[in-house]
């Protein structure tokens, strides 16, 4: 693999940058592997990563069916952060931010982790107590977080509306510090740099059509480049998951539905955290390119389609004014959707199938790019292993049938 | 900056005599009427406008358009300070004083612009390739990445202006108003259909506003005049000026931006007039004619100051009546750019040459150049353009058949090069509405595929990729016709006038133009800083996608949408892989076409009206009575009501002591209420309620938790049986409306045949509550019919009669211990209950309590709060609740899942009260109580309420704790940020155990 | 049942909208808007099929209930509105109000006085409809929703029945909660008509 | 924005509407009966439909309403709406 440095870019554009290799190759699929990751986002490109790193797995190969990253990795809206309220999903993501903290070293490639500090506002005593509540959880839980009063607010939000004026005047907050946003594409082309030297075969543009079931056991899948055999089948396609594990005869306790996002033009700096406000459903925060990247509650009906319905922009907008209405003449520049499967307690779906070296990765709903690292770490243990990792356990589908939900509901916001 | 007078003398849709002062970067001006900032600049001689994204390479003015992709300027001070708008879109006004952006500290001295001298360095992407040693370095870096980053200034001050919103329902919505939207709005006007004209420019007539061909032998202003004056005379189409369609969605939904303000001085903007209007509308038939832009070269130092699309340059001839350079060049591969270098040359600007990659232009235009005594250099290229803050020269080269330089070359002395590369169709709204692109292997260009009409709209003219006005005009009257008809209206056949302009434009395909020497920058997207080298870059390493490519190069990203990159970048992208556009893919265009203000998606919902603030009758009286209120969801409900001096907790305390030594009064209106009807409403309320119904008998009153079908309660409250079949329900105020549909939705879905009507009353009834030893005192004293005797009105029985002379529901309920009363009247009579109560009680030391005092008062008693207590993951068995669980029902909603493993399990978190062994400590809300065994610490449980006590003069808390209820009398340890606190674990019930003053 | 209209009142009565509200709607130029939240209303219940409960409605309020989405009938002081098919909107001027709850008592069907729980008002000018399509997404072309008919629609951000009673004149009906809202809500998007 | 045709009050924009996701799941008779699986089927699992799937709406800003619609997910079309209790009707795709 080519190094990524201050140096080699200086001694390249020497030659006007013509000799930098492709960062990973475009090879026709094998007949056969050892393990087949279908979906080539962050999830499916990070497991592979660490299946072939940590785990010496030798032939492993990622279908896409579009364009590596193409998915909800190049659609959200960036944000990182482990303040979860209950221990499950708390020890998942803080496992995961510990993995972002390096990520850039690790893959040689800067993912622009930015760590800028997360806040969750508050508006009265009762929602103050709500947050109180994550707080004294994560801190239980190993994970760093503060409060903040008013007078630190004031540095922290200097251009948001902090008076009593507002319809929803501001009373507090807790913040992660270590929570942040990262370049979106750079997560995905940096683990399929990473995984590509690592002799992992990416195929891009490849659909799968079929999966391959003998005896309750997967065998391979079928795709519009041919059968590729596999014994082992990791499910990673945020937004397909659904109708992929039809093929294996698996119904998912989920539904598809549009989730929307927009960015501003691009302005000089004037946010410098991430905000998540479950009151009045804000979550904004300004990209390194200087553009504000808002986040929406998700559409409410089922969907394949990556469109939403207009009036959500509205009600986002409404909200982040709520907030900021100095952003009054601010322009939206761009709003799309993506596609995200909600589950009944907003928890991800990780973990074994009752199909024989199927596993499955998803349901992650609209906190899936947080756990890119996390969770492909964790799958990669759980396939090399064909048992659950300890910390994918609470999430596997037989909760429920057991009743044991792991609800995060408003306490985690919607995102 | 030369300070030349760019304006001719006669000419244009301006008006000469009316004159407009503005200014730029601080310097006075003077426009004239009909200009935009951009012309009166132009006028005026100002080149250099603003700096560029990433390199700070100075920038001119290269459109005359929405296509504007280099003259950014900011506008306006203070709460009108409005970023990133391009100079070729703003129409003056008096006093419009605009800067530049991203410059410091001018534009023509700017810092910045150092960053030049390493663009080498900074090539596409750099930056995934630094800044990550050493890692904790990564946010110093970041920091200056940040500052670097950006365009304009962000707002900082509140908007001046409102915005509004605009719900409209069309028969046919056009889209544009050049040639084939005029046209299409003639043939359709007479019709009588609701028909809509949006035209983003400040004038009708598009493309027909610089075009000089004659139509009908009328010139085309006269032609637009004509339309517009005719147009006039329908009541059933509406013209909409300085409107931008800017989305297209399902089921031909249409967003559309009008301007309303923005135009007009600062000093005659009236309050009360929106600054821009939203319009929503739905359309029966869509007619898009959007027209087409002019694609730039790509070529040596193609942005500097004075390369501009040879459009543009015929826009500001002849339609602004300036003059956009002295000596000017143009380069093209196509014929259509001929017209305007022959319209600059007749006003007065020198045409040095017309630079032509064929080898053998048209005869016809050859003609014409040396008609005109332009010196025609065909089958060469201009490879370099010479000059920083504007041009002054360009380097001409010939081209060989492989697309390399000959020898042959010359440098040309101009200040203008006016360039064409052919026309892209303004497709983006087609491609929003869903439709497919395909590519025209002839005009290089991609139009709407016609076999791929995604929905209830047509292309017309030059956005369908027929470029000619006469195609323009024929187009427009047969999409009219046709949309009229499936419209469901009578139209006559489509006819259209002849037009003597029918030119075609078959460019010969250049997509880069080789330069002399390396790194020469060739730009394809100016507005990005992203050249030619960074697409090859992008693509050598494996970005080979359009989507890898847009997002690792920045191409099209920008304000501008890509307008005049997109093919350009394409083409090239398809070049190196040795492929084709159509195999390289296209990109889906998002909306919105142009950027939309946050003001006008938010609308008037922002502010005072963001949301609805409910209150219930009694608001005012609270707000008299000094009460400081507490958003409830929706509602804004008194939290306490402090006498002079006293802060909230001094407040709360005295508020408490009042209910259990003398008597408080509550208002309690918000309280969800159900008024439920009809012979099956037990049947409903067994099935919503965990406990059983059958034995309530009118006039008394029961409380019940209701579960979700997951087995966690959901919410509570308490019912009474108003008569045989009839029955009032109460929920908790959040849960008011979840309750009502939630009821609805199994009544309509699955119990359809139930024989029973649910009506919401909640507001319709104000519930006014008095608790403390002396209610049944005060009740007597304001005077009552109801006989308020133990044995006559027991607790949990309820009664009709009057109070106050009110007719009046009353319940002899309590949520906070004390011997208590909730009195139900019509909300608009509360106000008087309310006083009389009041009066009556002076002498029974009756305060008004609020939110905080009676959640302290039901902790005490250890009643739950739905929230706080529980957030849907309790059982009633949790709570120690079995009691409120009809064991023997046969079914009720969440039976089911209570007996699921999970919920059954031992070890589950149940409520317990906590004492703190430091009497005075109140534990915060939401605290962990810690376990700690071999080493590990986990939390065994959280704090849901916690609160001092005025009854017990200390601290006390409720606990969700593991096994709770066998641990009583345990002592827990919790760790508050850095302090450790034990307490006592306890039965949740500190006051009136045996509810002695309840029943009293 | 408790018939809180049928009795007769000393106690004094307050309106939804606070006095210094209620004062604004005078700055008004072009439009008319009033409040008579004091009109009686009813919610009544009944199988339109079932011809027992239509006969005792209209032998007590001589009201021909209406059948579908829109429809209105009138009975001499009395107004009945389609709320959805099992249920109807009666409506009376305030001082009916006792005889129409009396009325539907003796009917012996099952109804329900939302008096207090609904607001009204009423909105008059040319300017009428613009205002309303600030915030109602309902297509007001007079072929759609004709003078006489009345719909339960989206204004702003709440419930409302509208009832348009001819080109430019409408009676809005409002949950009381929100009602304060859609007051203010309706004179500040009037404010543009005022010049 | 869907525009929902309301089968009492026509059509209205989605705004208007409240979604109830996948129609015609009715609860079991006798919930006592079905094991832990069943249950979490009847609760949890939808078909999640790729193409045309019978849903439920609410015309919550109007009649108040719950009816039956078959609208597809790739498409947002709306191919036909009934009203509650009512079967899907038949050849629609």
């Amino acid at each position: 693999m080519q190094k990524y440095s201050f140096f080699k870019l200086l001694q390249h554009s020497l030659s006007h940058h013509k000799n930098w290799q492709a960062a990973w190759r475009n090879p026709a699929p094998a007949r056969e592997y050892d393990i087949v990751i279908v979906g080539g986002g962050g999830h499916g490109l990070a497991a592979a990563y660490y299946l072939a790193k940590k785990h010496g797995v030798k032939r492993i190969a990622v279908i896409e069916k579009g364009w590596l990253g193409g998915g909800n990795t190049g659609r959200n809206t960036t944000v990182i952060r482990s303040n979860y309220l209950r221990d499950d999903s708390a020890r998942l993501y803080e496992h995961s931010l510990q993995l972002w903290e390096g990520l850039s070293q690790e893959l040689n490639y800067n993912v622009m982790f930015s760590q800028r500090g997360l806040l969750n506002l508050a508006h009265s005593h009762h929602e103050m107590s709500t947050l109180l509540q994550r707080h004294y959880a994560m801190i239980e839980n190993g994970i760093e977080s503060e409060i903040l009063n008013m007078q630190q607010l004031k540095k922290w939000l200097p251009n948001a509306n902090l008076t009593s004026s507002a319809r929803y005047p501001i009373t507090g907050a807790i913040v992660q510090r270590r929570g942040g946003t990262a370049r979106h594409d750079a997560v995905a082309w940096g683990y399929a740099r990473g995984a590509d030297a690592l002799g992992v075969d990416i195929i891009q543009q490849c659909e799968v059509q079929d999966l391959i079931v003998t005896n309750n056991a997967i065998k391979g899948v079928e795709t519009t480049k041919g059968t590729i055999k596999a014994d082992k089948v990791l499910l990673c396609a945020a937004g397909h998951s659904g109708h992929l594990t039809k093929m294996a005869g698996l119904e998912l306790p989920m539904v598809s539905v549009p989730l929307q996002a927009m960015v501003s033009e691009p302005m000089k700096p004037c946010m410098n955290t991430i905000i998540n406000d479950s009151t009045v459903h804000a979550y904004i925060s300004q990209s390194d390119k200087g553009e504000l990247v808002i986040g929406a509650s998700n559409d409410p009906y089922l969907s394949y389609s990556q469109r939403g319905s207009w009036q959500v922009n509205e009600e986002t907008l409404q909200a982040i004014l709520e907030l900021y209405p100095v952003f009054s003449r601010v322009k939206m520049m761009r709003h799309w959707a993506g596609i995200v499967d909600i589950t009944p307690d907003r928890s991800p779906l990780m973990g074994l199938t009752d199909v024989k070296g199927l596993y499955l990765d998803g349901g992650w709903g609209t906190g899936g790019f947080k756990a890119t690292p996390g969770a492909g770490d964790l799958m990669a243990d759980t396939v090399a292993n064909d048992k659950a990792h300890p910390l994918v356990k609470p999430f596997g589908l037989d909760r429920f049938t057991s009743g044991r939900l792991v609800d995060e509901g408003a306490a985690s916001g919607v995102h | 900056m030369s300070h030349a007078n760019n304006r001719l003398t006669q000419g244009g849709l301006i008006d000469r005599q009316q004159t407009i002062n503005f200014s730029f970067n601080d310097k006075p001006y003077t426009g004239v009427a009909g200009d935009t900032l951009a012309s009166a600049l132009m006028a005026n001689g100002v080149d250099l406008i603003g700096r560029s994204f990433k390199l700070h390479r100075p920038r001119g003015i290269m459109s005359a358009g929405v296509e504007e992709c280099s003259a950014y300027v900011q506008v306006g001070n203070g709460a009108r300070h409005t970023t990133n708008v391009s100079a070729t879109q703003i129409e003056i006004y008096e006093g419009l004083n605009s800067r530049s952006i991203h410059c410091w500290p001018s534009v023509e001295h700017d810092v910045g612009a150092m960053v030049g001298a390493f663009s080498r360095l900074l090539p596409s992407g750099f930056y995934y390739k630094t800044f990550m040693w050493p890692a904790k370095f990564w946010n110093i870096y970041e920091h200056a990445i940040r500052g670097s980053a950006g365009l304009g200034k962000a707002p900082e001050v509140e908007d001046a202006d409102t915005y509004e919103y605009r719900y409209d329902h069309f028969d046919l919505v056009i889209v544009g108003s050049g040639p084939a939207g005029l046209m299409a709005a003639r043939q359709a006007a007479p019709s009588g259909a609701r028909i809509l004209l949006v035209e983003q420019d400040f004038k009708f007539g598009g493309s027909l506003l610089a075009d000089t061909a004659k139509i009908d032998g009328q010139t085309p202003l006269q032609w637009v005049e004509q339309s517009l004056t005719e147009l006039q005379q329908f009541a059933n189409v509406t013209l909409l000026p300085r409107t931008t369609l800017t989305g297209y969605y399902d089921g031909n939904f249409l967003t559309a931006l009008e301007r309303v303000t923005d135009h007009l001085a600062e000093n005659v903007r009236r309050r009360g007039i929106a600054r821009e209007r939203l319009w929503k509308i739905r359309a029966k038939q869509v007619i898009l004619a959007t027209g087409s832009i002019e694609r730039p070269l790509v070529f040596g130092n193609n942005d500097r100051p004075g390369v501009m699309l040879a459009s543009g340059a015929r826009s500001y001839i002849n339609r602004f009546g300036v003059k956009p350079g002295q000596k000017a060049v143009l380069f093209t591969n196509n014929d259509t750019a001929y017209q305007s270098a022959i319209e600059l040359q007749q006003k007065g600007v020198t045409v040095a040459a017309i630079v032509d990659v064929r080898q053998a232009p048209p005869k016809a235009l050859r003609q014409q150049a040396s008609n005109h005594n332009i010196p025609l250099i065909s089958g060469s290229v201009v490879h370099n353009v010479l000059g920083k803050k504007r041009v002054t020269a360009v380097e001409v080269a010939g081209l060989s058949a492989q697309n390399t330089l000959t020898s042959e070359q010359q440098q040309i002395q101009c200040d203008l090069v006016i360039q064409s590369g052919g026309w892209t169709p303004t497709v983006h709204l087609f491609s929003q509405a869903g439709g497919k692109l395909l590519y025209d292997e002839a005009q290089l260009c991609l139009r709407p595929d016609p076999a791929s009409i995604p929905q209830e709209l047509q292309s017309v003219g030059a956005c369908n990729g027929h470029f000619s006005l006469t195609d323009a005009l024929r187009e427009g009257a047969e999409a009219a016709h046709q949309a009229l008809l499936e419209a469901g209206f009578q139209s006559t056949q489509a006819n259209w006038p002849e037009a003597d302009e029918s030119s075609s434009c078959i460019p010969q395909a250049l997509w880069r133009v080789p330069v002399r020497k390396q790194g020469t920058k060739r730009f394809v997207d100016l507005h990005n800083d992203v050249s030619s080298s960074d697409v090859e870059l992008a693509n050598r390493e494996g970005y080979r996608s359009v989507e890898h490519l847009k997002r690792y190069t920045a191409t099209g990203m920008g304000p501008d949408q890509g307008r005049t990159s997109n093919i350009n970048a394409l083409a090239i992208l398809a070049e190196e892989q040795n492929s084709t556009i159509p195999a390289v893919g296209t990109t889906r265009f998002r909306p919105p076409y142009t950027p939309l203000s946050f003001g006008a998606v938010a609308g008037r919902q922002v502010g005072e009206f963001f949301q609805v603030r409910r209150k219930t009758s009694l608001y005012e009286t609270h707000q008299q009575a000094g009460a400081v209120f507490e958003p409830a969801g929706l509602w804004l409900r008194p939290d306490y009501y402090p006498l002079a001096g006293e802060n909230r907790e001094q407040a709360v305390l005295r508020e408490c002591r009042a209910v259990r030594q003398g008597v408080g009064i509550f208002d309690g209106s918000s309280l969800g209420k159900l008024d439920i009807q009809g012979p099956d409403s037990l049947k409903l309320l067994n099935m919503l309620y965990a406990n059983g119904w059958n034995t309530l008998k009118p006039g008394a009153c029961r409380y019940g938790v209701m579960l979700k079908e997951d087995g966690f309660i959901f919410d509570d409250g308490v019912t009474a049986c108003l008569g045989e079949n009839h029955y009032h329900m109460t929920t908790t105020t959040g849960n008011a409306e979840t309750v009502y549909s939630w009821v609805e939705e199994w009544l309509q879905c699955e119990w359809s045949d139930w024989d029973v009507y649910v009506t919401p009353v909640t507001t319709q009834w104000a519930a006014v509550s008095i608790a403390g030893p002396n209610a049944r005192e005060l009740l007597q004293q304001v005077g009552t019919d109801i006989d308020l005797s133990t044995e006559a009105f027991a607790h949990m029985q309820f009664r009709e009669g009057t109070v106050a002379e009110i007719p009046a529901r009353v319940f002899r309920i309590s949520f906070t211990g004390e011997h208590s009363y909730e009195i139900n009247v019509p909300s608009s009579y509360a106000p008087a209950l309310w006083n009389a109560l009041i009066k009556a009680g002076a002498n029974l030391g009756i305060q008004p309590f609020g939110l905080e005092a009676i959640h302290r008062l039901r902790a005490e008693k250890g009643y739950i709060a739905v929230g706080l207590e529980t957030d849907g993951t309790v059982t009633p068995f949790d709570l120690g609740m079995s009691w409120a669980v009809g064991k023997k029902k046969a079914d009720f909603l969440g039976k089911r899942a209570l007996s699921l493993p999970e919920l059954t399990r031992s070890g589950r978190r149940q409520l317990v009260g906590l004492l703190t062994d430091e009497p005075a400590y109140v534990i915060p809300e939401g605290a962990q109580i810690r376990l700690e065994s071999a080493g590990q610490t986990r939390s065994q449980g959280h704090v849901s309420s916690s609160y001092m006590s005025a009854t017990l003069g200390r601290s006390m808390a409720m606990a969700l704790l593991e096994n709770g209820l066998e641990r009583l009398g345990e002592k827990v340890t919790l760790h508050i940020d850095g302090k450790t606190v034990t307490a006592q674990v306890t039965k949740p019930l500190f006051y009136d155990e045996d509810g002695g003053l309840l029943n009293a | 049942m408790l018939n809180i209209a049928s009795k007769s009142m000393q106690a004094q009565r307050i309106g939804p909208i606070p006095t210094r509200l209620l004062q604004q709607s005078s700055n008004l130029k072009t439009l008319k808007l009033s409040d008579q939240s004091f009109r009686g209303k009813f919610i009544l219940w009944g199988n339109p099929e079932d011809s027992h409960f239509t006969d005792a409605v209209f032998a007590a309020t001589g009201l021909t209930l209406p059948r579908q989405s829109g429809e209105v009938t009138q009975a001499g002081a009395f107004r009945a509105i389609w709320a959805n098919p099992q249920r109807w909107y009666l409506i009376c001027e305030e001082q009916d109000e006792a005889t129409l709850a009396n009325k539907l008592a003796q009917s012996g069907q099952v109804y329900m006085s939302v008096t207090d729980g609904q607001c009204c008002f009423h909105l008059q000018g040319q300017a009428s409809v613009d205002l309303l399509k600030k915030g109602c997404s309902l297509n007001f072309s007079e072929t759609t929703f004709p003078a006489g008919q009345c719909l339960q629609t989206r204004l702003a951000i709440t419930k409302v029945f509208l009832h348009r009673h001819s080109v430019d004149s409408f009676d809005i009906y409002v949950e009381r909660s929100y009602s304060e809202y859609i007051w203010s809500w309706l004179l500040d998007a009037a404010k543009e008509y005022n010049h | 924005m869907l525009l929902i045709n309301c089968p009492f009050c026509g059509a209205r924009e989605e705004h208007e509407f409240h979604y109830g996701g996948q129609a015609h799941i009715t609860r079991p008779a006798d919930p006592e009966q079905v094991d832990d699986k069943a249950w979490a089927d009847y609760l949890y699992y939808r078909k999640n439909t790729l193409g045309l799937q019978a849903e439920r709406w609410q015309h919550s800003f109007g009649c108040g309403q719950w009816f039956n619609a078959l609208r597809c997910s790739q498409t947002h079309q709306f191919k036909a709406v009934y009203k509650m209790g009512d079967d899907a009707p038949e050849g629609l795709s």
